[in-house]
């Protein structure tokens, strides 16, 4: 696959790795957060961190649309379907986000809900098309970069007055949840000196330990590597301020493999170095502006949501879209009068400390053993991409030393 | 050689192995429900198979774990006998129903068919259809049923299926069951072998178990006593096939189509007529009472635990008390002969003393206003 | 997060749709987001819509840089 | 004696009988459709079982026309080998797909899972649920399908069963087949035999049978040329077992779940863990697309054509070359040894040079958006 | 079963048979038609014409509403479930009844009509109350027996104001049917001499070769054994002008075997005593007046229908029933705007002379080869209450002569 | 045709409604056509509905009848 193989190549990475490892100062322990669950999930399933040099940390950030939903917006879901008897369209990634009552919309479409798994939001419009006599209601998550289909959508079903289409929107934005991470912890003056050793405070393990759940406190992230195909849509301008603001190198980076390792090359050249710029690893699909028309439609259909609960993360102002009011029409919330009801995260649940990177997942009392894929507890559970299931699924090797036969008889 | 801890773990690595064995939260089967990752044959399935079939089930043969199950084979002298496979899809609906449920059925359906070749039932398998939605505690009891059945029976479930269906695109549970079972040299019974002269025996009173569950569906309900007569009939043979050694020609149990329809099939199959004396066909007053009710015609009635035997004349009676005497056949009787009839007609003396044809069960039968 | 991978643009239809290839396999989409797309193009692909353009030449670019780390790397290391 | 006449007939009695033969008007496969009177048991699912499934799956043992089959037992010296019963529902929608369809794929599935048992495939049962308005075309179209694939393999399906079931409580046509097979003494191939230093084979290209299904779904249409694997795998195994006898450990064929799935119950069942080098698993380019474009891990992806074979070391590489020299091999590839470790790890080195857990299916593969 | 199995008794068979034997005049042929398919069924089912001597010969008429159903009347209920679609409520009976196009309700519902079986009329307005965002048809179909039920429920609908239910009524009137099978032939000047042998114009033989299929000629049907339980609901007051402007006997009589038996002793006592009365055998249910109640709720709201097609019989003016316009909007005809077309029957069926006591089914050149139960042609064939088929399915054996093989022992 | 049966009055409910017996089924039917049965009563019913009171007396006055012929019968054969 032209642009996808290329990018995916092993002998290449062994040149890149060996360059990191050969630039990261010995006495400096590196901590990066990859924001996206893209990276996160390039990571897993290539095995990046073998590549990686001990000191080099990388820290699973939330952005994965799926792990951030809460609770409460998945039982609004629910509630469409069994209780106003809609049919309930969603991408796949939903089905299994755990909801109330040990219920899912998977379970809840096992309980009778008319729950449909659609790959393109325009596969909910048909769906609305082809069932003039149901209710048809498309659950739509997604960041930046899902958005402007689900716009489209609601355009398009304006312009044909449609009666029986709406939208649950619960589009998230990139940049608030980018800002939470950063302003979890205590403001920090300026960049660290270049090549300076931590400082005691801000060793990680003693952080961990000292900061509980839901703590305001944040592990020193010396750098992100920052999203790929939501940046398509946005560009990469809007992430000048944060590099700036807190003194914190970003680099774009693509989902393939080899860009992860570069813009790891790239951050660690960065604090080497002492700066803090925004710098783009992904310039072919990149650019500074991103998709202008994608940013219109949006526009046109959705405003700022006042607030938006992030789980993981609690409630953020204007991180969230809604439809606007000249759509209201086709705003689930509206049609069906929804109203919101947060609901708490398990106490045991430690996603917020590791999203923050102050905790791993295998510091969580009930990871693996309570909290699994198939019963996920937490956030960072539920999609592959979520920091305990992406070191769950592909991971749990590194937690026990390997006695392979083989290599026994090798040795 | 790589490095397996790329980083400093956070916590003091004072054990040698920090993962956790993992801890799988056991199925709630009481408010539980299959949903489509229980067919997916990943982790959920396997946790249905070892928290829900096994248990069940139980026995050493499906514990084995593969894909199939490899079995004893009895051994008859030089090697002589033959296999016998029979399979049957069970769909009743309700699934529970007076006397039994679909579990149950699931296994008497199919051992009896393996029993009415004459051979003795050895294993079973069970593919199991379910539908999303479908609750686990109403599917444990199905399991549990047939669990139990196959026990009493002596014939193990020794390998199983299980697939799950989108929600509307089933109905509850449906399970298929295979038996295969070992035919003695030299035995052989056939809806071919009957011969004119030959005599008619049921081992009881027809119409039971269609009634039972007719008297379930909700647009016809009505209230009655009548069970089903579910049960798996391999010891009732062996009786009818110890008192009557070489003579007993076919054997077949009325299920769907119910006695005329079986009784047809024989016929035709055979080449021969057959003649039934109505009066002494035995039906229970509530399964007469309920056909009267719905205009059904309780010859065409299922049955699920009774058999036709067609015994040569003059082992007629060493027959019918075999099977009288055992709990299963205690209302069996001679109901007529078979005849010569180029046409293949089961013809019937009525009660009221007259003569009709029995025919086959034509479409299905269905309650009627007229 | 937002899976979505680069596709060749082998035909444009009416109504904003195409049909994109990836390693054999074709695909209607929508290119309602980049209509400037043409025949030719590589489109990011995501949930059935086009939502970028690929450039080739900074693809081509950033593998350039990976080589040259080949390179260097080769020069460091014997 | 009663009169059979008795009242004069119409037109003169000049001949014996006036009764007429009965005329069965031939099912219309063309335009006909399933309903609810083909299940009842009567006249008209007789007349579909002669017409449609007969001709389609002949076979003189189906055609004793009893409710089970009489077979022969092939002997072996003294008695001695071992039955083998698998069993299978398939329920794949949609019914026709690239490179194969519900019917051959109900043959294949059943005998490679007698084949996995290291056993020689002797007989296939098929019990069919039906959903009232099934095309009598599409059907016998299956039934072909099944009947070519069943003869192809060698493996009679020697007795059936037809349910319908009505319309919304079914999914146009499932099909659960039942094999037996016989081993031969002292052959013992389970998914308990891998032993740490074991090698891993895999017979080709894993993911055809899903991609080519899923390419099939409406939601999700796209073109590809892939075709399902779909086969039966009886020949590749026996030259596989002819080239390293005593070898074979464990075959399994990799259906739901995939590669991933099949090899993490393995290694529970062998109680022992597993590396896989990911570069050595053969994918074709268009499957590694489709996933690309869904979101999905060919390695969750199913196979019906493909078999993992564990087999000793020493006799890897022979057990390699007899894979390829099978038409149904000749991707085969080594992917992978057994290990030592109690906590049953799959994991894999991966192409771009880390390492990673490959661990069950969690619930269902669904295509993702993230 | 009280009242039933007393009246089914064997040995109290034999005694009536054994004087009707004794009654009959050995040199008249006795031709009864019994009207009503009830009466044929306990004429097949019980083997009663094993009992009748050989020159009684009895003539199934067309009194089963399933037969007489018009094959337009089921395409216009197959419209409703295809078309339309409703959910199409109707009783066991009427589902196989072939329509055009080899359709059939089973088969329609095969083609994804939602078609139930109800076993009361009362289910189908609960069917209408259950679901109340989907249009409930009750095919209705029936004699004066099954109607009031059907009454009861436009009544009870209209009294709930329910909007998603209507009824397709296709009830039909005994009287009528009984005056075209009298009217079928040459009107009689007066009755026939009291055992006088037939004429040679009317033997049954020659009027059946010379009649041919729509004929208006008719077999001398010498009396009629009426109906049971449509007079529990009319009474047997309504039969006295048949019997007096035609000159023909009436013994009203139940569906159990015994009454039948009975029924045919008075008919043969009233042919040799030359009497052509109104006698009621089944005085056990049947008053003169009939059920009032039920006359009642019949009158409130149906009214006579100009025309009706009955098949075999043809269309026959004031011989149904139709909605009154008060509860036109229960009447799925108007709601639904349906237009009748009348399907002819096959050519080669017989049905008609066989209905008039002209013809036999054996005389059909098709019967039981292309007309079988499974394949109904023709009217008769349909419901196991037709001639046909009642003859097909009990009867056939009477055409050969049997050889059974333990009464060849017995011999 | 109009399949209607005998069937013993065992309960009256409310609405119309009633509770009868057969051969030892029993089954709920509308009386709203027979208002006026009572518990004892036979009545006729068709479709769940009683379309009509059985009479007793009359029942047993036709059975007499069908018993006399028997001596009648058992009179003239032998
Ligand atoms: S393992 Fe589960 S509960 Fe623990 S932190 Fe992770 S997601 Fe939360
Ligand atoms: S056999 Fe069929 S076609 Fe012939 S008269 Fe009877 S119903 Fe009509
Ligand atoms: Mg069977
Ligand atoms: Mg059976
Ligand atoms: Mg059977
Ligand atoms: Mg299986
Ligand atoms: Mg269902
Ligand atoms: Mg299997
Ligand atoms: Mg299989
Ligand atoms: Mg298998
Ligand atoms: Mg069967
Ligand atoms: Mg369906």
């Amino acid at each position: 696959m032209k642009y996808i193989d290329e990018f995916r190549d092993g002998a290449l990475a062994k040149h890149i790795a060996e360059r990191i490892a050969a630039e990261v100062k010995p006495d400096h322990h590196y901590r990066f957060m990859e924001f996206c669950g893209g990276h996160t999930h390039a990571i897993s399933r290539y095995g990046v961190l073998e590549l990686l040099p001990p000191n080099v940390r990388m820290i699973h950030g939330p952005g994965c649309p799926v792990c951030v939903l809460p609770i409460g917006r998945v039982d609004l879901a629910i509630e469409l379907a069994l209780q106003h008897d809609v049919i309930l369209c969603t991408y796949g990634d939903t089905l299994r986000v755990p909801a109330s009552g040990g219920l899912s919309l998977t379970k809840a479409k096992a309980r009778g809900g008319d729950i449909r798994m659609v790959y393109s939001a325009g596969d909910a419009l048909q769906m609305a098309r082809d069932n003039p006599e149901k209710q048809v209601v498309f659950f739509a998550i997604g960041f930046e970069t899902t958005t402007p289909p689900t716009a489209l959508v609601i355009r398009d079903a304006a312009r044909e007055g449609l009666k029986n289409f709406s939208v649950m929107c619960s589009h998230v934005l990139t940049p608030p949840a980018i800002r939470a991470i950063l302003d979890g912890g205590r403001p920090r003056a300026g960049p660290p000196p270049a090549g300076s050793a931590p400082s005691g405070g801000s060793d990680p393990c003693e952080a961990g330990e000292r900061g509980g759940h839901g703590s305001h406190e944040t592990a020193e992230i010396e750098g992100f590597v920052g999203p790929a195909h939501v940046s398509v849509v946005i560009g990469s301008d809007p992430y000048a301020k944060f590099a700036q603001e807190y003194q914190k190198p970003v680099v774009i980076a693509g989902f393939e493999p080899l860009d992860v390792l570069q813009a790891i090359l790239m951050l660690v050249r960065q604090v080497n170095e002492g700066r803090a710029e925004v710098e783009n690893e992904f310039t072919r699909a990149v650019t500074p502006h991103g998709n202008l028309n994608a940013q219109a439609v949006m526009d046109d259909v959705f405003e700022l949501r006042g607030a938006f609960e992030w789980r993981g993360l609690g409630t953020m102002p204007h991180s969230a879209l809604q439809i606007r009011e000249k759509y209201r029409e086709y705003d689930a919330e509206a049609r069906f009068n929804l109203g919101y009801r947060s609901v708490p995260d398990n106490k045991a649940c430690e996603c917020g400390a590791i999203l923050r990177g102050v905790k791993e997942p295998r510091d969580c009392k009930i990871f693996g053993t309570v909290c699994t894929p198939e019963n996920p507890i937490g956030s960072c559970m539920v999609s592959s991409e979520g920091a305990c299931a992406a070191h769950y699924t592909y991971g749990r090797f590194r937690d026990i030393p390997v006695v392979a036969a083989t290599e026994g008889a090798e040795a | 050689m790589r490095v397996d801890h790329d980083n400093p773990p956070p916590n003091p690595p004072n054990q040698a192995s920090t993962v956790k064995k993992t801890y799988t939260r056991p199925l709630d089967i009481r408010h539980g429900r299959i949903d489509m990752g229980h067919g997916a044959g990943g982790k959920a399935a396997a946790q249905l198979i070892e928290e829900l079939f096994l248990p069940a089930l139980d026995n050493p043969f499906l514990r084995q774990g593969d894909d199939g199950a490899a079995l004893p084979l009895p051994t008859l002298a030089n090697g002589a006998g033959q296999l016998v496979m029979a399979t049957d899809g069970h769909v009743v609906s309700p699934i529970f129903f007076p006397g039994g449920d679909l579990g149950c059925l699931a296994v008497h359906g199919t051992v009896n068919d393996v029993v009415m070749m004459g051979a003795q039932p050895l294993y079973l398998s069970a593919s199991f259809i379910i539908e999303e939605g479908y609750p686990l505690a109403d599917l444990q009891r199905i399991v549990q049923s047939l669990g139990a059945a196959a026990r009493e029976a002596g014939v193990p479930v020794v390998t199983g299926d299980t697939k799950v269906v989108e929600k509307g695109k089933g109905d509850g549970v449906f399970i298929s069951t295979t038996g295969v079972g070992l035919l003695a040299p030299g035995v052989s019974v056939s809806g071919k072998n009957a011969r004119a002269g030959d005599v008619i025996l049921v081992s009881g009173t027809i119409g039971d178990h269609g009634v039972a569950v007719l008297s379930q569906r909700e647009s016809l309900a009505f209230e009655t006593t009548i069970e089903s007569d579910t049960a798996a009939l391999h010891t009732l043979v062996a009786e009818l096939m110890a008192a009557a050694p070489g003579a007993v020609r076919v054997l077949r149990d009325p299920t769907r189509g119910g006695l005329a329809t079986t009784l047809n099939e024989i016929a035709r199959q055979s080449g021969v007529g057959m003649r039934l004396q109505e009066a002494a066909i035995p039906v229970k007053p509530q399964v007469d009472a309920a056909c009267e009710l719905l205009g059904l015609d309780p010859l065409y009635v299922a049955n699920e635990g009774k058999l036709i035997a067609i015994v040569a004349p003059e082992a007629a009676e060493a027959a019918l008390a075999a099977l009288r005497a055992h709990p299963l056949g205690a209302g069996a009787a001679r109901i007529g002969e078979v005849t010569t009839d180029p046409h293949h007609f089961v013809q019937m003396d009525t009660r009221f003393g007259g003569r009709r044809v029995v025919d086959w069960l034509s479409g299905e039968q269905l309650p009627r206003i007229c | 997060m937002c899976l979505a991978i680069p596709a060749l643009l082998v035909e444009k239809r009416a109504h904003d749709q195409a049909l994109v290839e990836l390693g054999g396999i074709r695909k209607p989409i929508s290119i309602a987001l980049v209509p400037e797309a043409n025949v030719g193009d590589y489109v990011i692909v995501h949930v059935g819509h086009a939502i970028g353009l690929l450039d080739p030449e900074e693809a081509q670019k950033t593998l350039a840089l990976f080589a040259e780390m080949q390179s260097r790397t080769a020069e460091v290391q014997p």
